[in-house]
């Protein structure tokens, strides 16, 4: 064991910081989820970001990485979120799709979809729930009907992110209609420009529009968008969601930022409030730091081989009940203002934190509810039985 | 000792919450909000004529001549529909203020005018830092170094503090006071700002309380339809241990509530650090609600299309409205490390502040 | 709603502070849970009690009460619990049967069991659980065989709290042999020097000795000692159960009392402990006034005609979550003293705080796990379906 | 950049499990507490043999040279199984302790001695208000103005201090300090007693992870054993996530735990910190964990004849010692207000107390 980064990993981290220095917008981008603009001002950073080969730098060179090992990835982000660069539009992309596709793709696929992927031409949306299969997900009815070359799609998927402005989506379709629950699922890519998909963009809470409904009625795509072997959909998408839950989607460096403005909005404000407050800023550093420090140990064991496993599910309640309390903890620090919206006259320093308080509760929620996620821990780290 | 609601009590809230369950569904607040208003006119006149605006206000004076726990439960439904219009306010705050002072003419005018339901008084305080529907209001109390005023809303300059809740309009007030203006000097004033602050506290406590019920009773209701895995998501222990769990934080803020209203208004160490009990534990109740609920309806809890997050942003902001729990925390020390603790203190009244 | 007490609320508190004053022992008596003199002297307070007739002041003049309601009740314990006067040894007697007896009890077993109850002639254990019966109380296998008038007893109770030294035990007996679940139970009553009852303590987690298991082999009692009909002792255990996690077990005056002792303790040691500590301190001491208030409304509710319904279930898990609260607050005043047995030299003011947690983790646990309790208030409070 | 452990580092960890599994079953525990004894001498001398008290030792002084990071999975296991004697306080704090001070003559026999199991040396620290083990030390490290001591056990009045953990022996110790007891002045002694509390502290939090997780591997077995209406009460939906919960606490203590093991010894304030960090997170998980067990447990957990209140109580005893959770906050809380925070500074070494 040695906590100290390598030289390399050191100058891996001056280079990273140089050109984020020398390139991240002055100014915020507009929000992806808020109108076409913003969500085509991210697409033109993701571009940016892969001109300089800073979009993926754990892909393979060939598709625009570095064939940096996941330690070098925590020190990306680290960077990155440091700088208060764009969030990632294409996020459904190269760290869901992205990863699935290089061990589930054909070489043909993966070379029509990552490079597209790696410079934002094709932005993704993921197409996993549908109205009555959200914590069930295998309860899944979209079809997908065989005609020669063609997979015809037809079906109501919801809760479909970044699908209002997106160009491609990706989810679960019943090729085999006599199939039940888990079995006889194919994972397949299809355009969301093609005839017979119409999007229903839901506005959130927060009035943004990070989700939409999608009705597929006769999509055709051909077949060579199915990705993994027919009714093979459910295992191929589990290896994704394990990502989802696990390392990539939600960055340790993300919540240390957030703990780091916590820190700082405390300070301003440390004579107005009491020492329970005190004592929350603290805590949210420590688990911060704590999320981060597990973050890397599993980073390491990866690297030697490792595997992930239930421990995807145990990182996802610890994240998102920490987000809830360190977003609320900033609540409180701003106390009578808490409710104003940022453009509020007199908002002082509200900044995002109302905005990102709403985003938090949606953490246990989405990716599998945390009442799913302690099932799993569960059943299958404690090996307790099922019900 | 009778810790029970008379029967006129509850008859009274049972009216008040009748209309407002046939006035004031979420479909209203949906409509109100798509149209960018805060206010629905009609419905206020129905409030106004059933007569609720003067709960607080002397019978000499027009009102009902009843005190604080004659109202508590109004203002839990109110809490609970998600009233916008400013009913909790007028009758809870400032008529009551405006009561107080019948020797100032310009102050039972605008008693007067309200009561009829001619205009509306929005009350500043330094408690808050802006002005709840200044830009309604035809007059505006506002307190200046201590004294207190009457302005005309024409008279103030308004700037607009948008908030999450849609139905709060919050401005940042600024007007010349003069002579002419003053109602009350700082000496005057003094008290009158201190009750204020408590019936600010207890009402918007008594309106925590009531989202805190509403919440829940939207959560138990998507528990009991939403299907998942074969079953109604309710038949799970974890749901049903999440909504059980709020609802004892709801029973018991309940109490406390309703024993700060009986003993209002007051204005005792006693007193203060009981009202600010009830705001913090109808404000967790409420809080814990909220959450719970998105967490029940899932993704759903998420979009706009469902009704909690009205309840969720009314809660979010009543929260830090009249004192923060911070505030409030305060105040519940002062009493327990200044006055004698004990079972025997449970009633006990009044102490002045150490 | 009125919260000032009356004259005559204010004169009855006067006499039993007065009362209390001239009669509480100056030096606490032993525990009656670790020897037989402690518990002979708990039997000897209850006498006197008894003699002044303050044993239970809710019960008829005819068996040594005063006939007061409620209210008078929650002064009486205010101030037998600010007076610090020793727990009630017949607990399981007055507040669980003594209630039942009058409810459901002959005149004759009135006459019979309750004077000796008030007394403290008799004082009972109860005998609820069985190895498989814990939570799921329905699972008994104790039976009853009926014998011409006799009953004959057979089988194994467990945590049966002053089983080891008490004089007579309840509980549930399976009196139809050929019944299931809540079916064909009955209650009935034996005493514990019959012939065929084996006890055998229970050490606890503190060392002390509250609970034994009882073995019953062809234990003969009189079928007279049958509370309620044959075949109803489920609805009769029911009711009981619901005083037992209602109104009378947990008085909130033991929590006023407890929350009056921490803030006597966080403010000989205030300027050790941070904001934190005090927030909790404050939070005691709101949750046991909370719970006190709360009490008063239902005792009120219950003076005018009203019933206890599922509130008995928010009662427990709220006055059992607090007081584990309560007790973690004072232990972390205690700091590295927490650990320290009072006997120990240097204890200072550690008094019973220590003992005190550990038994506040059984409150969760006994008369119904919170478990069972949040079960209770989804299905019967909030409605939501059965599993 | 490499968070797993070496093979050799897991290699000795699984011996001394091993060792410990075999030797300190919760049998040997209950039979050693019923006798009244708190050390198993058999026991003690195997560990001795096994050659584990030597690991922060130097080669030259006849122990293993290694560092912390060697020793916090052992420390863990010793908590894991409840270990009574002190291999824990000998091999990670005494003995580098003495090891500082190899001119000084005393110090490095009581070394020796304690390294061939002959004797054992009890640990002073203005951090604890007593000495735990004392009794059964033929030495006492004993700080006094500063300055530390080694008084022989002979020489020192002990007043036992009876702790609810019956393997815990504390002390009042009160000696005579003189030129002959002095093993290093007070200029010397200052960063000494500071690495002596941070270890302290480190392997408090190792024990108190080990005993977290047996905790929670106590509660899940009973989980699966014990059947109510009809199933396991483990196939509970309130039972398995009251069980992941603490198994989720339990995750994000241990890579804490390790982290700060690999940069000890240190005394900067990111790795008091980090320290302070692992014992709180450790202690929570190992106080939550046990408290679990216990309701899981249901009556059972009551009761003396189940094995998890010795977890429990000595989870209660060590989330005192070494450092209350109110101290620990406040070495976070000066690191998180008085050095940069953020992502970049996960891993920063160093930087003096503000």
């Amino acid at each position: 064991m040695n906590l100290d980064y390598t030289p390399e990993q050191q100058a891996f981290r001056a280079d990273i910081r140089a050109w984020l220095e020398a390139n991240v917008p002055a100014a915020p981008l507009p929000s992806f989820d808020a109108s076409r603009a913003g969500f085509e001002a991210h697409r033109a950073w993701e571009r940016t970001l892969n001109d300089g080969r800073w979009g993926m730098v754990t892909w393979p060179t060939n598709y625009g990485g570095r064939g940096l090992d996941l330690i070098e990835w925590l020190i990306f982000e680290e960077e990155y979120y440091r700088a208060g660069a764009p969030l990632r539009v294409n996020q459904n992309g190269i760290f869901l799709l992205g990863p699935t596709l290089m061990e589930y793709g054909t070489p043909e696929q993966r070379a029509r979809f990552l490079p597209a992927m790696a410079n934002g031409e094709e932005i993704w949306a993921q197409a996993w729930s549908e109205p009555q299969a959200g914590s069930d997900l295998a309860a899944i009815r979209s079809k997908a009907v065989r005609e020669g070359d063609d997979y015809v799609l037809s079906g109501h998927k919801i809760w479909s992110s970044r699908a209002a402005f997106a160009d491609w989506g990706f989810g679960l379709f019943r090729t085999d209609p006599a199939s039940e629950r888990h079995k006889g699922l194919s994972l397949i890519l299809f355009p969301l420009d093609a005839p017979g998909v119409r999007r229903q963009p839901i506005p959130q809470i927060n009035g943004e529009i990070g989700f939409a409904e999608l009705f597929l009625d006769e999509v055709r795509v051909p077949a060579f968008n199915r990705l993994g072997e027919e009714g093979q959909g459910w295992a191929v998408c589990m290896a994704t969601a394990g990502f989802e839950r696990g390392l990539m989607l939600r960055s340790p460096a993300r919540f240390q930022v957030a703990a780091h403005m916590l820190v700082e909005l405390y300070k301003r404000h440390q004579h107005e409030v009491d020492g329970t407050v005190r004592a929350a800023v603290v805590q949210a550093w420590m688990d911060a730091d704590a999320y981060a420090l597990s973050i890397y140990a599993t980073a390491s064991r990866l690297r030697a081989g490792g595997h992930i496993g239930a421990e995807a599910s145990v990182n996802k309640i610890f994240w998102s009940e920490m987000d809830i309390a360190l977003q609320r903890t900033a609540l409180a620090i701003l106390g009578a203002r808490a409710e104003l919206l940022p453009v509020a006259p007199d908002a002082g320093d509200v900044d995002g934190w109302l905005d990102s308080y709403l985003f938090s509760l949606a953490g246990p929620i989405y990716a599998g509810t945390n009442e799913i996620q302690r099932n799993i821990i569960a059943e299958r780290m404690l090996g307790l039985p099922r019900a | 000792m009778d810790f029970t609601f008379t029967q006129d009590q509850t008859m009274m809230a049972d009216v008040a919450r009748d209309l407002l369950d046939a006035e004031c569904p979420v479909s209203s607040l949906r409509a109100l909000s798509a149209a960018g208003e805060a206010r629905d006119a009609a419905r206020w006149r129905k409030i106004v004529d059933l007569g609720l605006l003067g709960v607080l206000v002397p019978e000499a004076a027009g009102g009902l001549g009843l005190a604080e726990i004659d109202l508590v439960l109004i203002a839990e439904h109110c809490g609970y529909f998600g009233l916008p219009e400013p009913l909790v306010d007028t009758a809870g705050i400032a008529l009551p203020l405006l009561a107080a002072l019948p020797d100032v003419p310009r102050a039972a005018e605008a008693l007067e005018r309200t009561l009829a339901g001619e205009s509306t008084v929005a009350i500043g305080h330094p408690g808050n830092p802006f002005v709840l529907d200044a830009d309604a209001a035809g007059a505006i109390l506002l307190p200046v170094d201590g004294a207190l005023h009457l302005v005309d809303r024409a008279d103030a300059k308004l700037t607009a503090q948008p908030s999450i809740d849609p139905f709060r309009k919050l401005f940042r007030v600024e007007a010349e006071p003069s002579a002419a203006t003053l109602i009350a000097d700082a000496e005057a004033a003094a008290p009158l700002l201190t009750q204020v602050f408590n019936r600010g506290a207890l009402f918007a406590a008594a309106q925590l309380l009531g989202l805190a019920r509403r919440s829940n009773d939207l959560a138990v209701a998507y528990a009991g339809e939403r299907t998942q895995f074969g079953k109604p998501i309710g038949a799970y222990q974890a749901i049903k241990h999440h909504l059980a769990t709020v609802q004892v934080k709801i029973e018991f803020a309940r109490p406390v509530v309703y024993a700060a209203a009986a003993i209002s208004p007051a204005s005792g160490l006693h007193e203060e650090a009981r009202i600010s009990h009830a705001k913090l534990a109808a404000g967790e109740a409420a809080d814990l609600s909220a959450r719970t609920a998105v967490q029940v309806h899932g993704a759903m809890g998420y979009s706009w299309e469902v009704d909690v997050h009205y309840f969720l942003k009314r809660t979010l902001a009543l929260s830090g409205a009249w004192g923060t729990p911070n505030d409030h925390r305060k105040r519940a020390a002062a009493r327990v490390f200044g006055a004698p603790v004990g079972p025997e203190h449970t009633f006990t009244r009044g102490a002045a502040h150490g």
